[in-house]
């Protein structure tokens, strides 16, 4: 975060962007900070996200889906919604644009220290859980962790996102990798089925465990019960809220969920958290 | 206290005066049945005889439009420069009241957070600002700020209070800066030092003045509003309360309330652009408004005015209270009574979500009632 | 600021595609000359223009704003010029109460063979226009600075 | 309490008792002086605090617009207008609808009594015939309500109901002025930059808070042009030509349908008079359309419709 003004973004330039999915809604964005000393200025951790800024367009709020163990380059998945999205989504490698943060609390990691971690996505909300993932299973990291496991699901194959990453952890022995699309379809070689279902089979146990559960409405609506009948305590379990947002500091007042703000002191809330706050989000 | 100066009233815009050297000084005015805080100007001379602005300063520190940024074109040669420095005029407002000073003093715990959430223009405009607040003989039928934590003659957040006392002017320094004001002006002005016998009269008569001000507003028909059932209750509870679809009926949804107060201060963030170049602007924003939550996707977490409404009024009673150790984030001001166009009364709001909070049974497991 | 020689004012037209629009082609057509300082924009019919779209160019920094339809009682559409003869008027009328130059609007009826009249009214407009200078109310700035 | 409160209370008692209605939309007494608030009376005993006064300056047809079943409305000439429109532009149904017809001698202006008064505090105002009282801790003094009326009284040309199902007292004499072509003289006077300088000056206190639009029956698009992002019509700055454009476009979407009830302007915290605009959309509808908004049910908007010999005077 700039120091001196919380409101000027950090020049970064866009180096390489793709399509995720074939109806092009999904941008993945790669960029790199044109000062190396605002690279190092900009020290986040995972579940922690920016203001990305297209100058004439505006800023918005997007969830930092690389790993600080990765280096300086951030990526960025951006889904086009509104104005600022459709601009990001027009961006050709080599524009520049701005990065104002790293904003928000992230995943409490370095407090889960010693636990088995479980991470469950949901379509395009695994961004900020790929971060979570990455760093978990940097080698500075991965021994301060028990066992790892990844359930991650999409109604098809096309809408998963990062698949040479989590293929890639598929061939790994410390991470429990288990991938799933809504319906089968031919040449899918991984689960099939709703994630709660995934996560029922797998039947993850709360004893020293955490969880990180990120994605749509009715993939956290279903996975919650899950996790409750298993024995998980609200405290075990953290999501990551969505709002619309504009400072990103806590001041502008819309991203409220109650006294906390989404931008400020989430977006990453325990379940413990949000069952003491009003569900307006 | 003892450093505390008597001044005519015939004196006055002389002093007033003597603080305009090397400051833009902003005085109470009426004009068109509206009173705003206008510069100084001694050929007019200084009328003490207002209610409150129309209203309120807080545009002095956070003005309604300000632009954060200026930029050049987008794409390859985009390119991101900092605006123009900001809140660099030295001001000095007379006259502001003591609940909009109280407010000051709140806002400066929202916009200054923490080294992460420091608002620099705030702080730049703030600094540079000195209060010199003039005290409330005759609070007006909406006034209630005895019951937010301030008072007609409260100190909080200003450099000087004033004491009007007819013939006389008593000001009393509050910070060093006002310290250092006050002695500005009695270099140039002749007045009194209020000690001894002369001061003792003085500082007793500005007192009969504040109790009998505070008498008024003791009289008032929402006289001894109190948030201690609602502090007693968790957020979830006073959000779940069924008060809330009453209250809303008749709301327009409009912004009055929002812009009128010297405590809201949320605000919107917008690029603009002329030609290749273009500016990123903050501008005033009200939770009264659908946009104001509604996100692209056209989720909005709070699509009906109910849901606006109460979130205006837990913010206040509930929210800041609980962010800011128990002070609430009202300081009683009344502008929201006088000008809400449908007359929503806050303390009516106050007094209902406080009679309901104490009827309401204790919800379930009692770490719910808890917030933490 | 532009000197009078060199200021070419910038003119938005919205044409209907069924006549005014075709009348611009047609003007293309036989090569008649006419300012280049007039962008145009093709609409569906003069019906379907809202006065939001007339001040939108204002504020963005239009110095005139050229209408054009077809003749009342030829709109393709049957009876959209009509609506917007309505509309059109008071809203012509409304700017012009609050102050806004009269010549910097211009609503004209041309029909797709009326290339000449197109010529003639581009080129009265655009001296009109040229004549009062660079629009100044209701423009748009950006250097607004608060202390 | 006076004759018209106490009729609109045994009306409204009567409808309800009777499950005629399912709500009644009148005013309740104000918290503060010189005010009443917009209420909705859903059983006998709370039509017992419905009330009149000449503060009741809001319009109840947009209240009653998003109550649900059947519901009585408290209007006077220019609301009963109102309640055409909305009746018209199907957004409540003539027989869910019924109007308690209030026969209006004006309303009256806060502003106007404050500044007779010279800013002291007024505690109560009374209201008697043509005489106005306004109270103080030190004070009493009588004005004319012709004196303190709102501006839109004093050229009000239908102050009683056009349309009525309850009657709350025997018609009046329309004799409010009637013409409100008066109101657009104070600037068609002048030249074009003289109209420009008072136009901006008119609008210049704006704060868009938008209650001028909130709280009239005529606004109801899902999203306002204010609100709209793609494209942005105008900026939401409060820099001169962005707050004009929003008054411009306000005033127009009214054209043809304002009944100059000048709720917009009684809402205005700052006491702008943006009748000033709108007064020159229905003056034009008279003048060239020869029409006047909302005085029947059988009546269309003059922007929905037109005739082949509309004026061509702008065009050419």
């Amino acid at each position: 975060m700039n120091e001196k003004n919380p409101y000027l973004p950090y020049p970064v330039r866009l180096v390489e962007a793709r399509f995720d999915t074939p109806d092009t809604s999904l941008r993945t964005l790669r960029v790199a900070f044109e000062d190396p000393a605002h690279a190092a200025g900009f020290a986040y951790r995972p579940g922690q996200f920016a203001e990305l800024s297209v100058t004439g367009r505006g800023e918005a709020p997007i969830g930092i889906a690389s790993s600080p163990t990765e280096g300086d380059e951030l990526l960025f998945t951006v889904s086009r919604m509104g104005v600022v999205t459709t601009a990001l989504h027009e961006l050709s490698p080599g524009d520049r644009l701005g990065v104002r943060g790293p904003l928000g609390n992230g995943y409490p990691l370095a407090d889960l220290a010693g636990k088995d971690i479980v991470v469950v996505a949901g379509g395009y909300a695994v961004t900020t859980l790929r971060s979570a993932m990455i760093w978990l299973l940097d080698p500075a990291n991965r021994a301060r962790y028990g066992r790892i496991t990844f359930v991650y699901g999409a109604r098809s194959p096309e809408l998963l996102l990062y698949p040479e990453t989590w293929r890639q952890w598929m061939g790994r022995s410390d991470v429990d990798c288990r991938v799933t699309i809504d319906n089968a379809c031919e040449g899918w070689d991984c689960l099939v089925g709703f994630v709660p279902r995934v996560l029922k089979e797998l039947a993850p146990s709360p004893e020293g465990a955490a969880a990180l559960v990120c994605g749509p409405p009715a993939m956290i609506r279903f996975s919650l019960p899950v996790f409750e009948d298993l024995g998980w305590q609200p405290e075990q379990i953290f999501m990551s809220l969505e709002n619309r947002m504009k400072c990103g500091i806590g001041i502008c007042g819309r991203c409220n969920v109650g006294n906390r703000y989404v931008c400020k002191h989430g977006p990453v809330f325990s379940k413990a958290e949000l069952d003491r706050l009003p569900a307006e989000y | 206290m003892y450093d505390a100066m008597i001044f005519s009233r015939l004196d006055l815009p002389r002093v007033i005066a003597a603080w305009s050297a090397g400051r833009a000084v902003y005085v109470p005015t009426t004009a068109g049945g509206n009173t705003t805080l206008a510069p100084f100007d001694p050929e007019r001379g200084l009328s003490l005889d207002y209610g409150n602005t129309t209203l309120s300063p807080k545009a002095f520190l956070f003005p309604q439009t300000e632009c954060l940024l200026r930029f050049a074109t987008c794409g390859q040669d985009a390119a991101l420069a900092v605006a123009e420095p900001q809140g660099t005029q030295k001001r000095l407002l007379f006259g502001i009241r003591p609940c909009d000073a109280a407010a000051f003093a709140l806002l400066d715990a929202v916009f200054c957070q923490d080294a992460h959430s420091t608002d620099p223009s705030w702080v730049s405009r703030r600094e540079r600002t000195i209060l010199v607040g003039l005290g409330c003989n005759t609070p007006d039928a909406a006034c209630f700020c005895t019951a937010m934590g301030s008072g007609p003659h409260h100190p909080r957040g200003l450099d000087i209070l004033a004491a009007d006392l007819g013939d006389e002017v008593l000001l009393t320094p509050v910070t060093d800066r006002g310290r250092a004001l006050l002695a500005e002006a009695a270099s140039i002005v002749p007045g009194i030092p209020a000690r001894g016998e002369r001061g003792g009269t003085a500082l007793g008569r500005a007192a009969t003045l504040r109790i009998n001000a505070e008498a008024v507003m003791a009289r008032s028909p929402f006289a001894g509003l109190t948030l201690e059932a609602v502090a007693r209750r968790s957020q979830r509870t006073v959000h779940a309360l069924g008060i809330w679809p009453a209250i809303a009926e008749t709301c327009l949804n409009c912004g009055v309330c929002t812009f009128a107060c010297p405590t809201c201060h949320c605000f919107d963030i917008q690029d603009e652009t002329k030609g290749a170049s273009g500016r990123r602007v903050r501008n005033w924003d009200t939770c009264m408004s659908w946009l104001f939550t509604a996100h692209a996707s056209g989720h909005n977490p709070r699509p009906t005015k109910v849901e606006r409404v109460r979130q205006r009024f837990m913010h206040k009673f509930k929210y800041m209270p609980m962010n800011l150790g128990g002070r609430p984030g009202c300081v009683g001001c009344g502008r929201c009574v006088r000008q809400c166009p449908v007359n929503i009364d806050i303390r009516e709001v106050l007094r209902t979500l406080d009679m309901a909070c104490r009827a309401a049974p204790p919800s379930g497991a009692p770490r719910a009632e808890a917030d933490s | 600021m532009a000197s009078p020689k060199t200021y070419r004012p910038n003119i938005v037209a919205f044409f209907c595609r069924w006549c005014s629009y075709g009348a611009a082609d047609l003007a293309g057509s036989l090569r008649l000359r006419y300012p280049v300082d007039i962008r145009i924009v093709r609409v569906p019919c003069s019906g379907s223009i809202s006065p939001q779209y007339l001040l939108y160019a204002l504020l963005q920094g239009a110095d005139g704003v050229w209408v054009s339809g077809c003749h009342p009682g030829d709109c393709h559409y049957r009876i959209g010029n009509m609506h917007a003869r309505r509309r059109l008027t008071l809203f012509h009328n409304l700017l012009d109460y609050v102050g806004i130059e009269r010549a910097r609007l211009l609503f004209t009826w041309i029909a797709a063979s009326e290339a000449h009249k197109l010529q003639r009214e581009a080129e009265a407009f655009v001296t009109a226009v040229a004549a009062l200078g660079p629009a100044r109310r209701l423009v748009k700035s950006l250097e607004t600075c608060i202390l | 309490m006076n004759a018209y409160a106490r009729r609109i209370r045994e009306i409204a008692r009567r409808l309800l008792s009777e499950k005629a209605v399912d709500a009644v939309a009148g005013y309740r007494a104000g918290t503060v002086p010189m005010r009443a608030r917009p209420f909705v009376a859903r059983t006998p005993a709370e039509a017992g605090e419905l009330t009149w006064t000449g503060f009741c300056v809001g319009n109840l047809a947009k209240l009653a617009i998003g109550l649900p079943g059947r519901v009585a409305v408290c209007a006077q000439g220019c609301i009963s207008r109102n309640l055409v429109g909305i009746v018209r532009e199907n957004r409540l149904a003539r027989e869910n609808l019924t109007v308690i017809g209030v026969p209006c001698l004006g309303m009256l202006d806060a502003r106007k009594i404050l500044a007779k008064v010279g800013g002291r505090m007024v505690t109560g105002v009374r209201e008697e015939g043509d005489a106005v009282t306004a109270t103080g801790a030190d004070f009493e003094e009588t004005f004319a309500r012709g004196d303190v009326k709102r501006d839109t009284c004093l050229t009000c040309r239908h102050r009683n109901p056009v349309l009525v199902d309850e009657v709350v007292a025997d018609p009046v004499p329309e004799t409010g002025g009637g013409d409100g072509d008066r109101i657009i003289e104070l600037w068609e006077r002048k030249k074009p930059d003289a109209r420009f300088e008072l136009f901006t000056r008119t609008f210049r206190d704006c704060i868009r808070c938008y209650a001028c639009r909130d709280v009239c029956p005529l606004c109801h698009c899902a999203t306002c042009f204010v609100d709209r992002s793609r494209p942005q019509w105008l900026g939401k700055t409060q820099d001169e030509p962005d707050v004009l454009t929003y008054h411009l476009l306000r005033a127009f979407h009214c054209a043809g349908r304002c009944t100059d009830c000048g709720a917009c302007e009684s809402a205005c915290p700052l006491g702008i008079p943006m009748r000033r605009l709108t007064a020159k959309l229905e003056s034009d509808a008279r003048r060239l359309f020869g029409h006047e908004a909302s005085l029947s049910l059988d009546a269309k908007p003059a922007l929905a419709v037109f005739s082949p010999d509309d004026p061509d005077e702008v065009f050419s």
